[in-house]
């Protein structure tokens, strides 16, 4: 009853004066994590399981935790950090530039973040980045790597390699499975992450002899991509690299599939793992498409994150980028741990040691100078009978 | 280029449908209808759970798009009746607040993602060497012929067509004529708002189910409407397939011979990017306009 | 908390300076045009171009952002002698989608510039003074602040004046129709072209003014949804107050703001909200339903309240 | 030499899709008088109104006004030489006040423009206030100086017609078209807006009337002219051409217009 009435005067109540009071009601001993991730609009889907990622990572270390170390060791964080457990804030970014930097700007200046964990996309990781910066607050991002991130400053870091290393993967994966390839299509959404994966593509393919002969653009959240696959097809490319988030992928690939394009004979796809979900309902489309995906895959991934994510959302990892929302996660509270305070200073040198040391379940995080991440497993892998296996070339 | 007529076909059938069902609002009551192209959404999306519950996936649409056109209704009733002496723009501005609530509230309540109707994928049949269409495709063909035709019929044919051209050459005097105007009205929008709703089907099941679908159609089913003349349904139909038939040409048209002819140094094919696509419609629009306000079969005010 | 107030305040005066902008265009001369959005990117990225790629001063920059969008108002209005104003919409609306493609497929020099990437490290007036005084991040924020205010003010200002003008009668009764005005000598398509040079000088010079403050712009910014967010900003204080365009920005602003913060409250105090106020936490409901809300808002006004919250004001002449 | 008319319309002809709006009229308004078109519905009384205002073109003809051929001038320009007219639906801005409709229908505002609403500040002033003057002048001889402040879309349909009257009087036109000045107006204020135009004329305004109300005609005007099926039947004093017998059969010959009374 009393939480009723509460809640009835929260809808009916002045929602500023509601709403303003809350930011400094709680404000406790905790270390504040601030997330900022798309929850509605186009990225939802991945900005829930990034969400996820995160979630889990906190809620280890606020019950104390065994974190794996790149030596074969343990180190034991928490519970909690700095005494208390970890109060992790999550914003909704809409999918939007400008609510991306509304909600990081509450973070940060509201809720008073000591970290801010954000986005997979560029485009709004940008302008967060810039701003967290240039207020000396550590910005760790999940997944995007536009080329153009390794500028932001200091206090950014990615959790994610950056675009360019995919690239030459993707050509060398196509020529190993089909042999002689001189021309190469690519087929990329229009925005920073698909216009880098393009240059990044087509730079690496002609520094050995390939021709890249279409480099098609398209806008994403549309209802037809016919003419844009005709045009990828008309100059008959040996092979071609492609990327799409979950609902554009499934349409590209049902449409490339009814116009009677060999997908899986020459399509390579980048970050194949971003449609498995989405393409379920009608898995013949993508049979048999081949393509890279950041490899996440090992016994720690397995035993450490998927095991524990089905255990607590009752399903399959959404996406990948739930894997890396956990890394920034675990990297943020391992920093703030070896610093010992919030200051940002003392995080921002403390990352750089602790990514040399833990060992991720994508991976080793070791950061360079710049804070891009250094090294990234790209394994290979093949969509059959619904679902993405590691790939082996005969 | 055989799979190109195909695909502007395919897009024509679509869009024609949506634009008959704004052309026929558009006409009675001479303000454009931000809000129509939701209809398609809604109407895709009511199929979902007619058919969650059962029902065979033609009487599910079917139930949907008459759905549908009920709530055209209601809106009128609820909304548009109220400002039938407002200016024109104020009208417009409604609509497209209104477009936002329906394309909201169907995020709001079926989420993000999108949906596929459970019919599966069909595999392409090959028309000669260079065609393919789907089974499905050609059922989208013929529903939107079909849909057409029987509007013909009825529009030119029945004593209530009569009455709905009277109403929308001249509503006083249709009145004045002894026609109820309010209830002709009132047809044209379950009619209007039930052709969107079939076009909306039409996509999701050529493409999927999202929330998005309408308002990423809105200036191509405006341009279409536009194009052939407001309140002429045939016209929407010939606006509709200019635009679809644009489309798909204007981007399979491989300039490199020209250039070449033209003395440029080229190699390989060249397109019109596809970065543009969605400036061909607005670039088709604009120049309509420019040069023929009227529209193509628009008789001159 | 005072420096999210800041961060809004400063996001908001230049919201209120398109939503004027808009009220200019429609509440004065009733031009509906939906591709309000354009002159904002114009503004944007003619500066950000002027000031990085040209070595040019930032008010340099602002100026040319300003003229490049008050050019792109004429070029919008030529066609509006001919055309019906329900057509004419649509076409600013296909205009604006035209301008953000352009930027959207173009760059400018490298490939990083322009594009998808759009363009970061945009410089700030002033910033290095700020610097080297020894002030901090919270100052300049001030300081910018403190500019998009006087701006905005004087814009209020200069349009309200304006508005009293001859030049601003004969736009009030352009927006009724032009056959009276043109039986009385006026030269209506004139009168048109004029109101979107100003409205698109205006609209420019706050994307200039956004650019430099937020450092980065991108083609995601100015897609067609956040033209509406503006209409819903003067539909609601009142078409042809500028005082009511103000007012709706104020409101789209808070409501815009505080339903994350509801948001954020909900779950931090645990609440146990009962199903259906669960549901409507839920951020991926929450996130359309503020649309949903704004919409609403904008039907109700315009059903039961058409003069919207701060009516447009009778000029008295009665002794 | 005779003077010459103040407006001159020769052979004007309008087809409107197939049907014949007007088929050659030409017709000669001397400066001086109130000149009445009549005619029953559709026989193309607007048409030519409009096309001598410039809002509709004519297929051939020419129109010349105060001596200067006007054919094919924007209807801006046409009103800008001394020609105003006001609408059959007397659509004068109704969120503007009946001040703000008079002001607005001052010629030559230099504070229409932009730059000398910036820079000759104290000249825009004067004007204004030499307009305001005016303006309350005219309206208190329409009977509308209590009006001064209310919206024009609150007055009643006859005062509308007054103010519509007030604003072509206040450009200081050299002649005033009335488009239906008292359709749907009570009597007793078509007899006020009859007097008000005639003593507005013996103080040397001109005026051309479309108008059906056939007593009103009778009683306001010098001089008619009868248009049917867009050609000109009869000219010439009103009592004479109202009786004559090709006129009354084009008004007996439509069932719903009003027969001359």
């Amino acid at each position: 009853m009393k939480h009723r009435l509460r809640a009835t005067a929260l809808l009916a109540g002045t929602a500023m004066a509601v709403a303003f009071g809350a930011g400094s009601a709680s404000a406790q001993q905790a270390v504040k994590i601030g997330m900022f991730t798309p929850l509605t609009g186009a990225s939802s889907v991945v900005g829930l399981d990034m969400q996820r990622g995160v979630e889990l990572a906190i809620a280890r270390i606020n019950a104390g935790f065994d974190v794996p170390m790149q030596d074969g060791t343990t180190l034991t964080v928490g519970p909690g950090l700095l005494g208390a457990p970890i109060n992790l804030i999550v914003e909704d970014d809409e999918s939007r530039p400008q609510a991306a930097m509304d909600a990081a700007r509450k973070l940060v200046e509201v809720d008073g973040v000591a970290v801010l964990i954000g986005e997979y996309s560029s485009g709004r990781t940008q302008p967060v980045g810039q701003y967290a910066n240039e207020n000396q607050v550590v910005h760790i991002s999940i997944g995007a790597n536009a080329e153009s991130l390794r500028d932001i400053g200091p206090y950014f870091f990615d959790a994610i390699a950056l675009a360019g290393l995919q690239g030459p993967q993707l050509i060398a994966m196509a020529q190993a499975a089909i042999g002689d390839v001189d021309t190469f299509g690519t087929i990329f959404p229009n925005n920073p992450y698909g216009v880098g994966m393009e240059i990044a593509t087509c730079a690496a393919a002609a520094a050995i002899g390939i021709e890249c002969v279409s480099t098609i653009r398209y806008e994403e959240q549309k209802t037809d991509y016919r003419p844009e696959l005709n045009q990828l097809t008309a100059p008959q490319p040996d092979a071609v690299a492609f990327f799409a988030y979950g609902a554009d992928a499934t349409l590209i690939l049902r449409q490339a599939f009814e116009l009677g394009v060999d997908a899986a004979g020459t399509w390579f796809g980048a970050e194949v793992s971003n449609w498995v979900a989405d393409v379920a309902a009608i898995p013949e489309v993508a049979e048999g498409i081949r393509g890279v995906e950041h490899a996440v895959a090992g016994e720690l991934y397995e035993t450490q994150y998927r095991a524990a994510y089905v255990d607590a959302y009752g399903e399959e990892p959404l996406t990948v980028f739930g894997a890396f929302g956990y890394d920034a996660a675990m990297l943020a509270a391992l920093a703030i741990n070896a610093a010992g305070s919030t200051d940002s200073d003392a995080i921002r040198q403390a990352m750089h040691e602790v990514s040399q040391t833990y060992l991720g379940i994508t991976g080793n995080l070791a950061f360079d100078e710049d804070g891009m991440r250094m090294f990234q497993d790209y394994g290979e892998f093949i969509y059959t009978n619904g679902e993405l296996v590691p790939y082996v070339a005969e | 280029m055989l799979q190109v007529v195909i695909d502007g076909l395919i897009r024509t059938a679509e869009l024609s449908l949506i634009a008959v069902g704004l052309t026929m609002v558009y006409g009675i009551l001479r303000f454009g209808n931000f809000a129509h192209v939701e209809f398609a959404t809604l109407g895709s999306f009511l199929v979902l759970p007619l058919a969650a519950l059962g029902i065979a996936f033609p009487l599910a649409a079917l139930l949907a798009i008459v759905a549908t056109g009920l709530v055209g209704v209601l809106l009128d009733r609820a909304i548009f009746r109220r400002l039938r002496s407002a200016p024109p723009e104020m009208l417009m501005i409604a609509s497209f607040a209104l477009g936002i609530m329906i394309r909201e509230s169907v995020r709001a309540i079926w989420g993000p993602s999108p949906y596929l109707y459970q019919l599966g994928v069909l595999r392409p049949i090959r028309i000669g060497d260079f065609g393919r269409i789907t089974p499905i495709q050609i059922g989208i063909i013929v529903a939107a012929a079909v849909a057409i035709l029987v509007f013909h019929a009825l529009l030119s044919r029945t004593r209530l067509g009569t009455a709905m051209r009277a109403t929308a050459d001249n509503a006083p005097l249709a009145q004045a004529s002894g026609i109820n105007t309010e209830r002709i009205i009132a047809t044209v929008w379950l009619i209007g708002a039930g052709f969107g709703a079939l076009g909306g089907v039409l996509v999701g099941l050529n493409t999927q189910v999202k929330a998005d679908t309408g308002f990423a159609l809105i200036v191509e089913v405006f341009a279409a409407t536009i194009l052939g003349g407001i309140g002429n349904p045939y016209g929407a139909l010939l606006g509709a397939a200019i635009i679809g038939f644009a489309e798909s040409i204007s981007l399979a048209i491989n300039w490199s011979p020209l250039l070449t002819w033209l003395g440029f140094e080229v190699r390989g094919f060249v397109f019109i990017p596809t970065g543009y696509k969605t400036a061909i419609p607005f670039a088709i629009l604009i120049l309509t306009l420019l040069v023929r306000p009227q529209g193509i079969l628009g008789a001159r005010r | 908390m005072t420096e999210f107030l800041i961060y809004l305040a400063t996001t908001g005066g230049i919201a209120a300076m398109l939503a004027l902008s808009l009220n200019l265009q429609y509440g004065l001369a009733g031009l509906v045009n939906l591709g309000q959005i354009a002159f904002f990117m114009i503004g944007g990225y003619v500066s950000a171009i002027i000031v990085m790629l040209g070595g040019q001063t930032i008010a340099i920059g602002i100026l040319g952002g300003t003229v490049a969008a008050a050019l792109f108002g004429i070029l919008m209005a030529l066609p509006t002698a001919r055309l019906r104003q329900d057509y004419w919409a649509i076409s600013t609306l296909a205009a604006a989608e035209i301008v953000r493609l352009f930027f959207l497929n173009t760059a400018f020099g490298s490939p990083y510039f322009g594009q998808a990437f759009g363009i970061d490290g945009i410089p700030q007036p002033y910033r290095r003074a700020f610097t080297e005084a020894g002030l901090t991040t919270s100052n300049y924020n001030l300081f910018y602040l403190g500019l998009v205010l006087v701006s905005l003010l004087a814009i209020f200002l200069i349009l309200r004046w304006l508005a009293g003008t001859p030049f601003g009668r004969t736009l009030k009764a352009i927006r009724e129709g032009d056959h009276v005005p043109l039986a009385l000598g006026k030269k209506v398509s004139g009168f048109r072209l004029r109101a979107m040079a100003i409205g698109g000088a205006v609209g420019g010079f706050a994307g200039a003014l956004f650019a430099h403050y937020n450092a980065f712009i991108n083609p995601e910014y100015f897609v067609p949804i956040e033209t509406f967010i503006i209409w819903a900003m003067v539909i609601l204080g009142g078409a042809g107050n500028f005082l009511g365009a103000v007012v709706g920005t104020v409101i789209i602003t808070t409501i815009y703001n505080s339903t994350r913060f509801i948001a954020s409250f909900a779950s931090q105090r645990d609440l146990e909200l009962t199903p259906i106020i669960g549901f409507i936490f839920e951020p991926r409901v929450l996130g359309p339903l503020r649309m949903v809300l704004i919409g609403l808002m904008i039907l109700l006004v315009i059903l039961y309240l058409p003069r919207g919250l701060v009516p447009e004001r009778r000029r008295r002449y009665g002794r | 030499m005779a003077a010459e008319p103040l407006l001159q319309v020769r052979d004007v002809a309008r087809r409107f899709g197939g049907i014949v709006a007007l088929d050659g009229v030409s017709l000669d308004v001397p400066a001086g008088i109130v000149f009445g078109l009549i005619g029953p519905n559709g026989s193309g009384k607007t048409t030519l109104l409009n096309i001598i205002t410039g809002f509709v073109r004519a297929d051939r003809g020419t129109v010349s006004f105060d001596g200067r051929p006007i054919r094919g001038l924007p209807s801006y320009r046409i009103a800008r030489l001394g020609l105003s007219r006001t609408f059959q639906s007397s659509r004068c801005p109704q969120r503007m006040t009946v001040m703000e409709n008079m002001l607005l229908a001052a010629a030559n505002q230099s504070g229409e423009s932009l730059g000398a609403a910036i820079l000759q500040f104290r000249r825009v002033r004067a004007e204004e206030r030499a307009n305001l003057e005016r303006a309350r002048e005219i309206l208190a001889t329409v009977n509308l100086a209590a009006k001064v402040d209310e919206l024009a879309g609150n007055l009643s349909g006859g005062q509308k017609k007054l103010l519509s009257l007030a604003q072509a009087l206040m450009s200081e036109p050299k002649l005033i078209l009335l488009d239906e000045p008292v359709a749907g107006v009570n009597p007793i204020l078509v007899q006020e807006i009859g007097s008000v135009i005639r003593s507005l004329c013996d103080a040397g305004r001109n005026f051309l009337i479309v108008e059906h109300n056939m007593s009103f005609i009778r009683a306001t005007c010098d001089r008619v002219a009868v248009l049917d099926t867009g050609r000109l039947i009869a000219e010439g004093e009103p009592d004479e051409v109202l009786a004559r017998e090709n006129v009354l059969r084009a008004y007996l010959a439509r069932p719903t217009a009003e027969a001359p009374a």
